[in-house]
């Protein structure tokens, strides 16, 4: 039976690596994260299932076949910059721009947390990365993942992987990162402040505002017109209300496969060789520190800005400029409402933090025009 | 990896840092500066007894004649569906606007397959 | 800060130039057609926003950078044919050829309109376009988006942005458009004329109908294959009852996605140096007399008809055999209840209603046959 | 662009217009003549009582009893649902066919797996 | 084509059948093998009452109660619709997890927005 | 009128064959059986429906036309075998492994039932059949549509039309061949038999068992990684609980979207020159084995077993090894019930049908890498 001998030669055991093991091991951490700890499951289920998929030894017989192309192919989806857009279509589809347009002073937060991008920008640089790969690590402090991946998929695909699975845990764990930076910089009193009730908005704003926000942002930022044109494109489609169908389906159906494919094959193609690298471990120390910025520089920015306004913020709806939608603006509710049971500051909140959304995508910009190519 | 200072000055961090930060000011800026005149322009017109009722039309019980409707509307649409098109330009959309059965409604309705068509 | 500068000089304000601010306008004034007065939206709003989207000026040290790729990607679709005989799918499972069925000598109106077609084209080719383009003006008279964009997908890419507005803009003013026509047309007594009510379809009939239907187009005019499979395909997944989940999701999920990436994409390839041409201008006046034409032509023709007849066709009915399904069919209704309030003709209007997208969709097979490279 | 009827003669137009309406003639008339045939094949078998008890459905308003059976449907597929699949295979499919419900049954059921796979 | 026992050596037919059957069992004898250390582990935690609950009710007719439930569940997710997303956060996700409703619900709250972005 | 002749010269009518012909007499035959028969319909008609479109002649003039590349473009995603993994993960999404997981002991059955394919493998050798296309044809006796497709894709595309008609036509005459072979082979007291009730399932098993499955199954036949893959993970998308959204989407609109585009594509690229051989009514013939013979394994490894446990198995059982999710089950509730009214088999023949998959995935995959390329 030498044909026998062949095929055991040929199954998977053979060939198989210590860093096929860790891999699969990581796959699995996430996978217990997503389902028992709640990390972005919609993600990081996807990513730890193809981590375990992808890791998984392909004897030399076979590492030509066909049949390991499924992954490379619907991986073009992410490489060549198709998905994140068109979920970032189906985000705007679901994006409410309400509490952002009745707070138009709480914007200017928004972007004061985007600071977290470019010190760590500075950190990667300063630790040896490129300044592409620089660029790709410090967008994770944007808190945005189909920003990071667009972004870093054009910069960095070599770190593609780790980017994405950063981003996403670290989403997740605003809940852990944020609370203690913002009490330690707020006082009491600060975090006692009550916001005055915001101003209705009319249907017609809410129809303007996509166009407006999109011709501001990339005459500014030519480098986030794909991005913030799909963002503003889903909600016009939503907020028009004569093109309802088309607004539920892409936050919907659309977006959903478009995750399924592309979490998949983000997992399916972090290789070890990209993955298990000192780089990984400085991503995830950059990432941390991103995120604890972004959250500082968004209170300090909101303390600032009280400085000069009679109408007081309350500094700790600074910390929601990390967009991370919704979760730190969950997170700002429960600090304000820990000082004092009745001040709901969730509305409030949701202001920086979808601002947040868009001033992440003007960074990408930025750093797209600066750095791309 | 080197480390140093070195890299940052070769990546021009510092210029891209201050670049970017005055970028994302200037256009988070502009578009607050453009929804306060939105805001002033459309401020006439803000309706807050929308808002009441919205408010209250979530708190209230449905009341007995809702609970009817609903499954009324319900067994409309089923009836419809199993009729087939020949009741399709019979359903009063334009009142059920926004909600999940208009959607439902839409899909069967030949105007939806105009507006592709 | 020579790169502050340097940025600077990069954004979309450097070389912004007239033709960029027009066409932005443009697309907001479709995208206030779509919303405000009704116009197409499913279509007119992605297109509109596109156009928008497509039409920011980007600065050249950017304009090889893979995230203007995007655009140019999702746009293969069109390029390739592949959206629109897919959303024609769609449209089969939504559509009901029951009136058709039950009238079989009203399909002969659905004929009569596509006369629309060829005049056109001849108008098109007398004041200068290539035969190509003139076919794929013409189509604008079958008045139904998917063939056209198909057709001039094929035909004249170039004209493709024009033609696709021009189409789905007329198609909504349908209401405008038709009724002095018709009654220029038509005789009070002819306005008055009651048709007898239809007899009874039985489901084996609507089951076998779209084969025999594709057959004879197919084996009449080979170059209508694509869209008259698609179309029929997509009715007898709705009418076998037995494949009803994939005839839903034709018909919501599948025809909406592809719905926001035509519309979407086919806006953001429509740049100025293409769309602000005196063609574009040749293009719109063309769409109009062939809408003219065609509903002329149907309602003559019926007139026509009615010399052989004795059971006396409603000549109104001839309008609604330019398809703009179900536009037309409701005008018809509309000047029909004006001249007699209890006349209902919508039903019947239906009839030519459907088979003047058959019949446009054969017309599109002719000139691709003829006209096609 | 130079206007001028030479446009129309060069791109062969009337030709191109004569076998384009005969061509789209043809096949109408064709269709419509293949229609009548099917018509007068099923003709004996038109139903017309479905269509008169399709037009009362439509029209009369839902019974008591359809509003316990609506409601309880929902109940049901609740359930059902929040069972996972061990009921799966007791879902009576048959009788919802073409139903908005149907599918949303069919969906979980194994015997629309087994279709596709 | 040319019959043959000789066709079936040349394609080691006789070797990928063994070779094949041999695979497939082993694969499918370890992961039984699995299942039943799997089910050893979590043996203790089975919940037979869970099963018996589901039976029951999967078994009873839905009570007076439930129907105005599902009725006021629909009221409440029509209003919530048309409101839009100022309700969006008080959907109570948690006490709906898996029903048909649950995701439709979770479809229009932000948190789902902020799962993708 | 030289062009009117020209046109009449490319109608379909000229070179119209008498393949063409039979082709679309074959298309609506399967039309036809789905629809009537219940046929598999969600296949075999847009299969069927395909097979008429594909089939129509079209004039040389126009065999390059692009309007052609329509049904090439949506081959591509047949042929690069990206379609059926994907469609394999919505399986998995509605799969339920409960059965199994609380039977283990009759997995063995759904490996046994696997012989068909290989004994009619070496059936197909000695007809004359190259090893490939061999493979290919075995797989039917898979009775797993995906994965004959997917299969026969990449070692025989020539036979996949007739392949996959073949798998899906016996997958519906389950009901009709197995019957007779369990009377046959199974005495009136093994039909009695009854099984005791099975365990219950804890919900962490259900989310373990994917991974370890997985692992178990690609270490062991890594050809069988990607369909194994997107199976387990559309499972693990169900069973986690925290991405129904995900899962329901991949169980509904998307396997429906691409169940519309494989079949209709297969069918559309189903060619006389490829159906119309002598091949084909060798593959029905095999196929017709295939499943015969996997039935009679299944049964006779259950009565093999049998001689060794004490708690012994309904023979009946091992017929449902043949997956063809969900028939063969009920065909074996069924013939239970006539022996015994009151003996349901059905959740204990559910565990060797949901094994059969995973057997004939695992099959797969062994034919792939030692077949492949
Ligand atoms: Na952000
Ligand atoms: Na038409
Ligand atoms: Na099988």
């Amino acid at each position: 039976m030498g044909m026998l001998t062949d095929f055991l030669m040929s199954t998977g055991f053979v060939g198989i690596a210590w860093q096929n093991v860790v891999m699969i091991l990581f796959g699995c951490l996430f996978i217990y994260l997503a389902i028992n700890k709640g990390f972005e499951p919609l993600l990081l289920l996807p990513i730890g299932f193809g981590l375990i998929v992808g890791n998984i030894p392909i004897p030399e017989s076979m590492s030509g076949g066909e049949e390991g192309m499924f992954f490379v192919n619907i991986y073009q989806g992410v490489k060549q910059g198709i998905y994140p857009p068109l979920i970032f279509l189906g985000v705007g589809a679901m994006t409410d721009f309400t509490p952002m347009l009745s707070n138009p002073k709480l914007v200017l937060l928004g972007a004061a947390a985007q600071f977290g991008i470019f010190t760590t920008l500075i950190g990667a640089l300063f630790i040896g990365f490129t300044p592409q790969q620089a660029g790709a690590i410090g967008i994770i402090g944007g808190a945005d993942g189909p920003t990071a991946i667009f972004l870093s998929s054009m910069l960095a695909p070599e770190l593609l992987g780790s980017i994405a699975i950063a981003a996403y845990s670290y989403m997740s764990l605003v809940p852990v990162i944020q609370p203690p930076i913002m009490r330690l910089l707020t006082s009491k009193e600060e975090r006692l402040i009550r916001m005055e009730v915001s101003r209705q908005v009319s249907k017609k704003e809410k129809i303007i505002f996509p166009i407006i926000g999109f011709l501001i942002c990339t005459l500014i930022a030519p480098g986030s017109m794909v991005l913030i044109g799909c963002l503003f494109f889903g909600n016009i489609l939503k907020e028009s209300m004569v093109t309802e169908r088309l607004a539920n389906t892409a936050r919907n159906a659309m977006i959903d496969i478009l995750t399924i494919l592309l979490g998949f094959s983000i997992g399916a193609n972090t290789l070890a060789v990209n993955f298990l690298t000192p780089q990984s471990i400085g991503i995830f120390v950059m990432g941390a520190t991103a995120f604890a910025l972004a959250t500082a520089s968004g209170v300090l920015f909101a303390k600032f800005l009280n400085l000069f306004s009679k109408k007081k913020i309350n500094p700790l709806v600074g910390a929601a400029g990390v967009s991370a939608v919704p979760n730190s603006a969950r997170v700002v509710n429960k600090v304000g409402l820990e000082a004092d049971p009745t001040n709901y500051l969730l509305m409030h909140a949701m202001a920086p933090n979808v601002a947040g959304v868009v001033g992440s995508a003007i960074a990408a910009g930025v750093l797209l025009s600066v750095l791309g190519h | 990896m080197n480390f140093g200072w070195h890299n940052v000055v070769a990546g021009h961090g510092i210029g891209l840092m201050i670049t970017g930060m005055l970028i994302v000011f200037c256009g988070l800026l502009l578009i607050s500066g453009i929804i306060v005149v939105l805001g002033s322009l459309n401020g006439k017109s803000a309706k807050p007894k929308a808002a009441a009722a919205a408010a209250t039309a979530a708190d209230r019980e449905p009341t007995r004649e809702e609970l009817i409707a609903v499954a009324g509307l319900v067994v409309h649409l089923e009836s419809e569906r199993s009729l087939g098109e020949w009741t399709q330009l019979t359903i009063p959309r334009q009142n059920r606007v926004g909600s999940i059965w208009a959607s439902a409604g839409k899909m069967r309705s030949l105007s939806e397959g105009g507006s592709h068509a």
